[in-house]
């Protein structure tokens, strides 16, 4: 098995992930083989590729992974970046916690889903029995009362309508999900709109009329993209220096052209 | 010591709801009818024997488990104890929607309720209000359900046609979907 | 010899549709409910013994005849429909969320499993496994949801109480210290 080695196996041999939890519970455990020579790199990659093979980009699910990516790349860039002296203490502490809260989530799931196993196993050794459902002989019917005594031929309509009249729709509660009001498609096409006139930009600039902690993690996943894609170069000169930007491609590129065009939904 | 064939029997006649002919039970153990029989005939007599209070009888030509007529009173008092005897709004919804979308299949009026139906549709196809009409074509074959004659005469009504008619009213969109796709089986 | 209270037990057993709770056992044989149980629990023992092919049990808070699980290749032979559908991965999670955090709103399950959880729930909602039990009393009043009589009969549990602890599934030292290396900035 070449899987724990080569992290594009990820993309053959992963099922299909419910969620971000699912997939970062198996990414994990499966490197528990390996437990020192876990990358958080190698998690994000399969993370961006499973973000890559999501065809319609379900909102819930991709702010979930969003976020989860935001925290895991955040983790990653601390790794690259050892000299630490000038780190705001505040921002270190928020980042321990935010991965506090994700392990704890993590582990969380992990509970249930071990539950959920014995639970399959208890009603697969309770499917082996079937009931007895035969009820009443016919000699104990009479003794029943008529339950359609009273029963109209209207109150029997009224009911219908009130079976088939749509219930009102149970209110889902968004507060805990941010809004995401950008897709990576989106951000990717202005990136290849706005790079090829600048040239050279920091993610700093890139960035900086951005509110929103998403939007700018879209960003990064757009400009992680075009990377990928060898339309930009990426160049740090030191520790927290600023991300300098390189736009290397073509002037017209499409966004046709680009495999990220499956991002559509 | 119980044979295997014989336990199989015990559990099969456990969980019918109808008489089971031996030619059924012979097939499903891969024996002859007459070792169903014998077999059969056995256990009735050793439940005898054990004066138990259910009984082991062929009846309409296949064998099945009964309470023993000795313990009728208690079953009576069950029966006029034990259940509630009003209709209640959910049975009587669920009848609605038989009566209205027949023939029509257990997932499909449970789905347009929104609920397990599988209780309440038992307990009207044993009061007699509702029977299986026909079977889907479709894979997994579901049972489609429709209502009696017992039913037209309880509401004295003479054909499904005397139904009030529903006039302009419109389903929402969900029954619509589940009346179209209901027949799919059960995710 | 069986006595006249175990017989009136099997008759009744015999015509319920479902578990019989022994409280009402116990009112219409008028016996006290410890005694119900303590008759249960012999006629249990007393089928075994026998090496029947049914069982006597105790599920959902009642009694009930049930197939013996030993003959399951026969029975499943027997029963033509699939009523014993193995349910997803997905609707399993689900399930279990609802089962040990009940009450539990669709957002709670959802935050938990980290996706959309809307149409498994409405899935084991129509099939029976869980309902709605309250209302959130905070803003927005959320549904919430617990599980059924049936969850109960499909695990094959008498009460909740018999789940086992949520503490059992804990995860170990070496998953958590595998979970906390994976996440660890400075490794």
């Amino acid at each position: 098995m070449a899987g724990i080695l080569d992290p594009m196996a990820y993309d053959v041999a992963t099922p299909v992930f419910e969620g971000p939890f699912d997939l970062l519970l198996h990414l994990i455990t499966r490197e528990q083989v390996d437990l020192y020579e876990i990358s958080i790199s190698r998690i994000i990659d399969a993370y961006l590729a499973e973000l890559d093979r999501m065809e319609n980009l379900d909102l819930d699910v991709a702010t979930e992974f969003l976020l989860i990516a935001s925290t895991l790349i955040e983790l990653k860039t601390r790794r690259l970046l050892p000299g630490r002296d000038d780190v705001d203490l505040d921002e270190e502490l928020a980042l321990w916690e935010e991965r506090d809260v994700l392990l704890a989530r993590l582990l969380e799931c992990k509970t249930f889903k071990d539950a959920a196993d014995v639970l399959s196993r208890l009603a697969a050794a309770a499917d082996r029995s079937v009931p007895r459902r035969t009820g009443l002989e016919e000699r104990f019917l009479s003794l029943t009362p008529d339950l359609l005594a009273g029963v109209t031929p209207a109150r029997l309509k009224d009911a219908f309508i009130r079976a088939v009249t749509p219930k009102p729709p149970a209110r889902v509660l968004l507060d805990h999900v941010a809004p995401i009001r950008i897709s990576v498609q989106d951000a990717v096409e202005e990136l290849i709109d706005e790079l090829p006139r600048v040239g050279v930009i920091t993610f700093r600039h890139l960035t900086q009329e951005l509110v929103e902690r998403l939007e700018v993690i879209v960003r990064f996943l757009a400009v992680l993209e075009l990377f990928k894609e060898g339309l930009v170069d990426l160049d740090q000169d030191g520790n927290f220096a600023d991300l300098t930007v390189t736009w290397l491609g073509d002037k017209a590129v499409t966004l046709e052209s680009l495999s990220v065009e499956e991002y559509q939904g | 010591m119980a044979s295997e064939e014989e336990r199989a029997i015990e559990a099969i006649l456990m969980v019918a709801e109808d008489p089971i002919e031996p030619g059924l039970l012979a097939q499903l153990l891969e024996v002859s009818v007459e070792r169903v029989e014998a077999m059969c005939t056995a256990l009735a007599e050793s439940y005898e024997a054990d004066d138990r209070g259910f009984a082991l009888v062929r009846v309409a030509g296949g064998y099945r488990f009964q309470s023993h007529p000795d313990l009728s009173p208690y079953v009576e008092r069950f029966v006029l104890e034990g259940q509630n005897a009003r209709m209640s709004s959910a049975a009587l919804e669920t009848l609605a929607i038989v009566a209205y979308k027949q023939p029509v299949s257990r997932a499909q009026v449970s789905a347009i309720r929104g609920v397990n139906v599988d209780g309440v549709m038992r307990t009207l196809q044993v009061r007699g209000y509702i029977e299986e009409v026909a079977r889907d074509p479709g894979p997994g074959q579901a049972v489609l359900y429709g209502t009696t004659r017992m039913f037209l005469e309880k509401l004295g009504l003479d054909t499904l046609d005397d139904l009030p008619p529903l006039g302009d009213f419109v389903p929402g969109p969900d029954v619509v979907e589940a009346l179209e796709q209901g027949l799919r089986p059960d995710a």
